[in-house]
């Protein structure tokens, strides 16, 4: 039970696609996916990672878009999130970071406005 | 993992829970979640909560291969779930590094840093969370929720 | 159900199988079913044939649950998967009446009628099934098949 | 983990539509349903089975509906089942009775030609 990781250039910067379940087993595989991203150098407005696939997320998880947002903010890049199922959701409410991250209905909708 | 002999104990007479080992490799988490959701389900909880609570148990469980086990994936971790009439009830034993409970405490969430989620999430999702290092060796967790009220 | 006592007993230094012990209650067959599915996918079976073993389990252990339990539904049934190299193994242990080997014969099925299709199912997607009723109380059934040729 | 079951009348007879695991817990409410079906009285000329939403069906699913037939052909009815999943279809494979079942691809299907 790994996590599908699909990576991809976007106008506005990369487009990070997960499906599966993001707990201590497959979080270090985003990690390390996310990690490619920031290798690629400048130019990149936004980082958006579409979170529509994704069933389960646990702390390790979201220790990983913690990370991510810390490395956007580094490169002057934004972190956008969309599509979260109401599972991931209720995770992100628990963990009281949704006023944090900036979370978009729909991936298309994270590319606009930037 | 190579094969070993399995040695499977009689039990007393009544088999009233549900037990389940597995070693302390991550990729067992997802064989705890998906042997314990149905028996959240089973017990009268709604999804969300179901998932909440499955969440937590996952937490506990990657903090004792962490934390008890020092990323070692070969030790054992067991779940028993039990169901007294109006809770439900979960333990989960390691035979690792003993929890210090002064130690385990939610960090503050203002404080937004990658970890210390584990235990917040744990503390936030059951009514009744205790960490018992007076076994033999390791600790034994008991995580308890009270059952919703059903209206039939 | 009532609660009832943990008894978690310490086990050798090695944990290398899943094991998970539930009451014999045909409510449980889903939390086996459930817990066995994610197991079979990891060790590279594909969804259609870890459907077939999963069913052909749970017809294991609907068969402990009617015939060596005689409809008791509070025994214990132990399932144990170990994953040596090449070959998927799965233990089921009961304490109740023996199965009697030369019974237990898969029905013919051109007799189309409810009933006897377990045992087919159970020989048909394991490649090594095996009744051990020399075990001290019940049954220790055995079922094997070899892990599909991984092209990497 | 229970089976839902619902019963209707239809132009042909009689519909029953299952949804969730058919297994040795969730089959005796199955068959008492069927049971009801056939208290009913004469006139239906076909018991419809929709079975779309089961994921998964075992020996005491399949003895179900083999009584189901052997009822339906002592009242002179016709029994249809309707949209089975891969998943479904292996297991009647595996018990060789695709053949023996009049199976559909959709419950619509089965109600036509009567
Ligand atoms: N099972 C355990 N055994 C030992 N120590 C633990 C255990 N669970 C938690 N702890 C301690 O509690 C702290 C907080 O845990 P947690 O909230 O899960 O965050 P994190 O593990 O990311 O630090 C850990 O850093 C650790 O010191
Ligand atoms: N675990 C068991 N213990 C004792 N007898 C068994 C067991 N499993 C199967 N049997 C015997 O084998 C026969 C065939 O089993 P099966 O193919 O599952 O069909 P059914 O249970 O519907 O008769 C049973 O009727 C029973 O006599």
């Amino acid at each position: 039970m790994k996590v599908e990781i699909t990576v991809q250039k976007i106008g506005v910067g990369h487009l990070v696609v997960l499906k599966g379940d993001v707990d201590m087993n497959s979080s270090p595989d985003v990690r390390g996916s996310i990690a490619e991203v920031f290798k690629q150098g400048p130019g990149a407005k936004a980082l958006v990672i579409d979170l529509s696939g994704v069933r389960y997320m646990d702390s390790s998880g979201i220790a990983t878009l913690v990370e991510a947002m810390q490395n956007c903010m580094k490169q002057g890049m934004k972190l956008r999130l969309a599509e979260l199922s109401p599972s991931v959701r209720d995770v992100f409410e628990l963990a009281r970071l949704s006023s944090i991250f900036e979370i978009f209905p729909k991936a298309s909708d994270a590319q606009a406005g930037l | 993992m190579s094969g070993g002999g399995v040695t499977i104990e009689n039990t007393d007479s009544r088999q009233e829970t549900v037990t389940l080992t597995v070693p302390s490799h991550p990729r067992f988490l997802y064989v705890i979640r998906s042997a314990l959701y149905p028996l959240i389900i089973d017990a009268g909880f709604r999804k969300r909560d179901a998932a909440k609570m499955v969440l937590a148990v996952d937490e506990a469980c990657s903090n004792i291969i962490r934390h008890a086990y020092g990323g070692q994936d070969d030790q054992p971790i067991t779940l028993t779930v039990e169901f007294p009439e109006d809770r439900f009830l979960i333990r989960l034993r390691d035979y690792g590094k003993k929890a210090d409970p002064s130690e385990i405490a939610p960090r503050d969430l203002a404080d937004v840093r990658p970890g210390g989620l584990g235990t917040f999430f744990i503390k936030a999702v059951f009514d009744d969370v205790q960490y018992d290092t007076s076994v033999d060796r390791g600790t034994l967790l008991t995580m308890a929720k009270t059952k919703p009220q059903v209206s039939q």
